[in-house]
């Protein structure tokens, strides 16, 4: 399977990302420029975190109108993979790709900590190597990650199964305790917390490398 | 020459921990008296000439851009420019 | 504004306001120009020849530092010193201050001071990997305090975690003498291919001078001087000597710098970042150290502000912006290379061989002057020095703590500010960004492995400005052998200093002898172990209403540790583990938190320091570490052994059973060259046969979050969960 | 019940990055007549009470926390809640 990383100005996870394909689950990967009109050839999008143009105006929200975009939107569309960590959740939600928005943390600070996660649905693109209701150790590192969206459309989450992960406690203030929710196809995923930050043991959690195999092996069962 | 004003501010549902975190600083700076703090942004945008459609891009502009209708809501005022 | 002329600023003094003095003005317009400097011309002595750029009150004693040793590739007088590691590879780091403008303006003091040290490493052709950062402030009882607390430390997290630089380390202390002049000093590590490095030199005659970056504005003109103006009520006005930061820029600016150096080495002669005294001082040192000359063009200079004169061009302190030195043949491919960052970048100037300082502005040469004379013919002072009263006064005081309940003591000193937690701080910083972090904030030293190899960086910051102010000299000693210490108890070698000297007027013959004698103790220590200081800074005039603070350097140490498997942390790992304390307690409560906790004060003398007994020390545990023989391991400091047990056993929530020959006081007694480590029970004759001597085995790790302590005067049991909370807590709790 | 209305704004020295970013972003959108962008803050202040010194305590939290007066520049107005 071949990744595209998304590399916006001010972007700044897109390594760490890079290497977790590479190195971690062993896939072609490539780091594309926000100015590229084309993801031909690519099998998945990944979007990474940092602060695209300085988080100007709102966090994502000018990312939203660079070039790549139109070809991010069209693998939404096209029902191939594209997931968002972190700046790349905000991005996903300033596009519309996911619902609800991503605002400053209840306690107003930046929080960087490890965080123990709650799978909420393990039957999807991202989640099929982990076990419903599995803890997983992940870390954290945002100011404005807490997931808000209107009642209405929380009972839609709910009722589509599309939240995929949840904060074992209220860290950021998220809306039901949401740390990643998909679109209603599930091929887009949108989550706060690094998975590409925990995929060996020696950083403090390999919790993260299931998230990427997941994909994997649902990409095999497409082809097949 | 049009100027246009534009004030967003954060929908009333939504918790403003921004504001909030003024707030008590505010009290800890010793002003006790204050009651509530709301943190929004505010806007100029300078456009050379008028024309019909202004209003309708703006708008466009402030939906689009500007804001995040799920959590955001805005208004403006155009104004001559000096 | 109308520029006073020549004779104007002559017969007015103007030049006393920009802090020359008579005399350093008699010698340029005698003996250096052999006639009276212009505007412009002034402007640019006094901001080169003040204390920050040219270090004349302290280069005599900078001179007593050892900068040597088989590792050094560069050492003081580039932008950062450099260290081989091997294989090609090298590390480079410096710290830097920025105490006055944090306290004028905290939240972009503090962000511009992290920015500046960044750019000093990327300027070298390095890669930034990490950040660390040493904050002092008065106590944290008025919303004042808090409110600049929370800022400085909102600029530090705001600029490094938009940048995307893990800050891995630091350090945060409270004493009442920082109250109005509070310490931002910030360190960066950066890693260099060997053959990436640049000097920050601008030779070759016609070669190009290129300006790359965020636009010029006022900001910060004069911030030079400033910096080395001692603070009173008055000049708290001074609002115009501060400068804005933008992360963002300055990430487009290190990925393109990295890039360029480490893909077209041929493209660029030399290169170096715009930091005090801006473009001055950033062209004038590239030509001095060359033994070239200089033509600038200021028209070329991309402004954000309108009718900006030369003075305020030549001395602003815009951020984020860089001169590189070029080959005429690659301008083209330069200038589009940046363009493709979105960055501007412009030849605003040329290489000559006359060594003389030229600038036009406006079809005008507003300044013709030996580019020399800018950086090399500042005097030196030789100032006078004299002990201070106190040290004599209290030379036999010895305090003796009295200690009524163990456990009260205990608990309260883990609610100190100085000895609490301060995750409240840190969990504010990402620390993990590049995922390379093996040791995040809360051990001793930070660790970031170096991808694709089996090597790591250990790196820390230190100083405990309360013993210097008691002894400088021991005082120095003891903060590079603490720093040493969290390094080996991080598994690594210690290979290296940078240091921020922050101290008082040094005009005041008790504070030039402070720095004097701190810095004499630093050097034997920095020897000692062959830790050269190859990189540093110094910050004078830390006063407030003529009050100056502690004596206080900041030792900012890296260390190599060679596999990863030696990566070791301070957290207890096992129930049934053994616990050694390795070091001999003796009664050292002068200085101690303690003292502060039951006195409200510091006073009285430090015993010497053991040079020889402390790097044995250090030697076995590094030793023990490598023969795998250690589980963790923790150096002692403030607190002594009841606190370095307690942050053992918070992090796992784990407890101790332990038994000692000390007293309940000696629990908290701060002898140096001390370690508590843990070990697995099957290793206990191995490791007692390598320690040999000087250590002593305390008990066990338990299970239960219990602390069961037997002294010889009593026995306790503490609740672990509520010394952990009062540990936890206490800085949010403040705070609020 | 007072309601401060509180507009922070750049000075025109200060480069405003955040401006020329979202400028560039509404060219991009396809509004090409727009000649100018500035972004500021805005603020709204509750107080419970009118009391005779709240202009001044006002100017103090405008001066010490809510803008950098080294880069910012501030107007308000003080109303009447409803
Ligand atoms: N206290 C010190 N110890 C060792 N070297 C120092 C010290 N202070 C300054 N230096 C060295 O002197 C040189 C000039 O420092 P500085 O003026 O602070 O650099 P910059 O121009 O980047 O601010 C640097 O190489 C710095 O490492
Ligand atoms: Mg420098």
């Amino acid at each position: 399977m071949k990744f595209a990383v998304v590399n916006f100005p001010g972007s700044n996870c897109d390594m760490d990302l890079y290497y977790a394909i590479r190195d971690g689950i062993k896939e072609e990967v490539e780091l594309v420029d926000y100015r590229e009109t084309s993801l031909d050839g690519f099998d998945g999008v990944l979007i990474p975190g940092g602060f695209s143009y300085g988080d100007y105006l709102r966090s994502g929200a000018i990312a939203v109108h660079a070039p790549v975009v139109k070809e991010i939107v069209r693998f939404a569309n096209e029902g191939k993979i594209v997931l968002g960590i972190c700046n790349g959740f905000q991005i996903l939600t300033e596009l519309g790709l996911l619902p609800g928005a991503l605002i400053r943390n209840e306690k107003s600070r930046f929080i960087c900590e490890t965080v123990t996660l709650k799978v909420i649905n393990d039957k999807t693109a991202f989640t099929n190597c982990y076990q419903e209701n599995e803890e997983i150790r992940i870390p954290i590192a945002h100011g404005e990650g807490r997931y808000y969206c209107d009642d209405k459309t929380l009972a839609e989450l709910k009722a589509n199964d599309q939240i995929i992960f949840k904060y074992d406690r209220n860290v950021n203030g998220s809306v039901d305790q949401i740390a990643g929710v998909t679109n209603k196809q599930k091929n887009v995923l949108g989550m706060m917390p690094h998975p590409e930050r925990a995929i060996e043991d020696i950083l403090g959690s390999d919790d993260g490398l299931k998230l990427f195999q997941s994909i994997i092996n649902y990409q095999v069962r497409v082809n097949n | 020459m049009k100027l246009v004003k534009i004030y967003v501010t954060l929908k009333p549902s939504v918790l403003d921990a921004q504001g909030e975190a003024i707030k008590s600083a505010i009290n800890t700076m010793g002003y006790e008296k204050i009651s509530g703090v709301h943190m929004g942004k505010y806007f100029e945008l300078n456009f050379d000439n008028d024309y019909p459609e202004l209003e309708k891009d703006v708008d466009a502009i402030c939906d689009n851009l500007l804001t995040n209708p799920n959590i955001e809501t805005y208004r403006y005022e155009i104004m001559e420019e000096e | 504004m109308t520029e006073p002329t020549a004779k104007q600023i002559k017969d007015e003094k103007n030049y006393q306001q920009w802090g020359l003095t008579d005399s350093e003005y008699d010698l340029i317009s005698q003996k250096i120009l052999k006639r009276l400097p212009n505007y412009t011309e002034t402007g640019l002595y006094s901001v080169m020849w003040s204390e920050h750029c040219s270090y004349k009150n302290s280069k005599k004693v900078l001179r007593k530092m050892p900068n040597k040793s088989s590792r050094v590739i560069a050492g003081p007088g580039e932008d950062a010193g450099i260290l081989d590691i091997g294989d090609d590879q090298a590390v480079v780091f410096k710290a830097e201050s920025h105490n006055h403008p944090s306290a004028v303006e905290p939240y972009q003091g503090a962000a511009t001071g992290v920015g500046g040290i960044i750019r000093d490493i990327f300027s070298m052709g390095a890669q930034p990997i990490a950040l660390l950062n040493s904050l002092k402030f008065g106590p944290l009882k008025d919303g004042k305090t808090k409110h600049l607390v929370d800022e400085v430390v909102a600029g530090i997290g705001g600029y490094g975690n938009c940048i995307g630089l893990p800050t891995v380390g630091g350090e945060v202390s409270f004493e009442d003498c920082y109250e109005n002049n509070p310490l931002v000093n910030a360190m960066c590590v950066g890693l260099l291919n060997k053959t990436a490095f640049k000097h920050g030199t601008a030779s070759g005659d016609k070669n190009l001078i290129v300006y790359v970056g965020a636009k010029t504005g006022r900001d910060g003109i004069h911030g030079a001087t400033f910096a080395s103006d001692e603070f009173t009520d008055t000049k708290n006005k001074q609002r115009s000597a501060v400068q804005v930061g933008n992360p963002f820029i300055e990430k487009l600016l290190m990925d393109a710098c990295v890039e360029i150096i480490e893909k077209h080495p041929e493209w660029v002669l030399g290169i170096q970042d715009m930091g005090a005294a801006g473009l001055v001082s950033s062209t004038a040192e590239m030509a001095s150290k060359a033994g070239s000359g200089l033509v600038l063009n200021l028209d070329n200079v991309p402004q954000r502000e309108t009718e900006m004169n030369a003075y305020e061009m030549m001395l602003s302190e815009s951020q984020e912006r860089m001169v590189l030195c070029i080959k005429p043949e690659y301008k083209d491919d330069v200038l589009d290379f940046f363009k493709d960052y979105e960055l501007d970048a412009v030849v605003i100037g040329q290489v000559t061989t006359d060594k003389q300082y030229k600038i036009y502005h406006q079809g005008e040469l507003v300044t013709d002057i030996p580019v020399d004379s800018l950086t090399e013919d500042v005097p030196e002072y030789d100032r006078p020095e004299v002990e201070p009263q106190r040290m004599i006064d209290d030379r036999d005081y010895k305090f003796v703590p009295e200690i009524d309940s163990l456990e009260e003591t205990w608990n309260n000193l883990l609610k100190q500010p100085n000895i609490a937690s301060k995750k409240h701080f840190y969990q504010t910083y990402d620390s993990q960004v590049k995922a390379n972090t093996l040791v995040k904030p809360g051990s001793d030293a930070g660790v970031i492995r170096i991808r694709g190899t089996k090597k790591a960086i250990a790196m820390t910051n230190d100083s405990n400005s309360k013993y210097v102010y008691l002894n400088p000299y021991v005082g120095g000693q003891i903060a590079v052998m603490e720093a040493a210490r969290n390094i080996v108890a991080a598994g690594g070698e210690p290979i290296g200093v940078t240091d921020c000297l922050n101290y008082g007027n040094p005009e005041n013959p008790e504070v030039y002898w402070e720095l004097d004698k701190s810095v004499e103790g630093i050097s034997s220590a920095c020897e000692k172990i062959d830790t050269p200081v190859i990189s540093g800074n110094v910050s004078l005039y830390n006063e407030y209403n003529d009050v100056a603070i502690y004596p206080s350097p900041m030792i900012g140490m890296v260390g190599l540790i060679d596999d990863i498997d030696k990566v070791t942390t301070s957290a207890f790992k096992e129930a049934g583990d053994l616990i050694y304390v390795v070091g001999e307690t003796a009664d050292d409560f002068n200085g101690s938190e303690l003292q502060m906790q039951q006195t409200g004060s510091i006073k009285g003398d430090l015993r010497p320091l053991d040079l020889t007994e402390e790097k044995l020390h250090q030697d076995l545990i590094r030793m023990a570490i490598g023969q795998k023989l250690i589980q963790s391991c923790h150096d002692l400091s403030e607190g002594g052994l009841a606190v370095a047990l307690s942050e053992s056993a918070f992090d796992n929530s784990l407890g101790f059973d332990i038994k000692t020959k000390l007293t309940s006081a000696q629990m908290f007694s701060e002898t140096q060259s001390r370690f508590l480590v843990s070990i697995k029970e099957s290793d206990k004759d191995e490791f007692e046969k390598l320690i040999k001597t000087d250590f002593e085995c305390l008990g066990y790790v338990t299970q239960e979050h219990i602390f069961k302590v037997t002294t010889a005067d009593e026995t306790v049991l503490m609740d672990g969960k509520k010394a952990a909370n009062n540990w936890k807590e206490a800085i949010s709790c403040l705070m609020k």
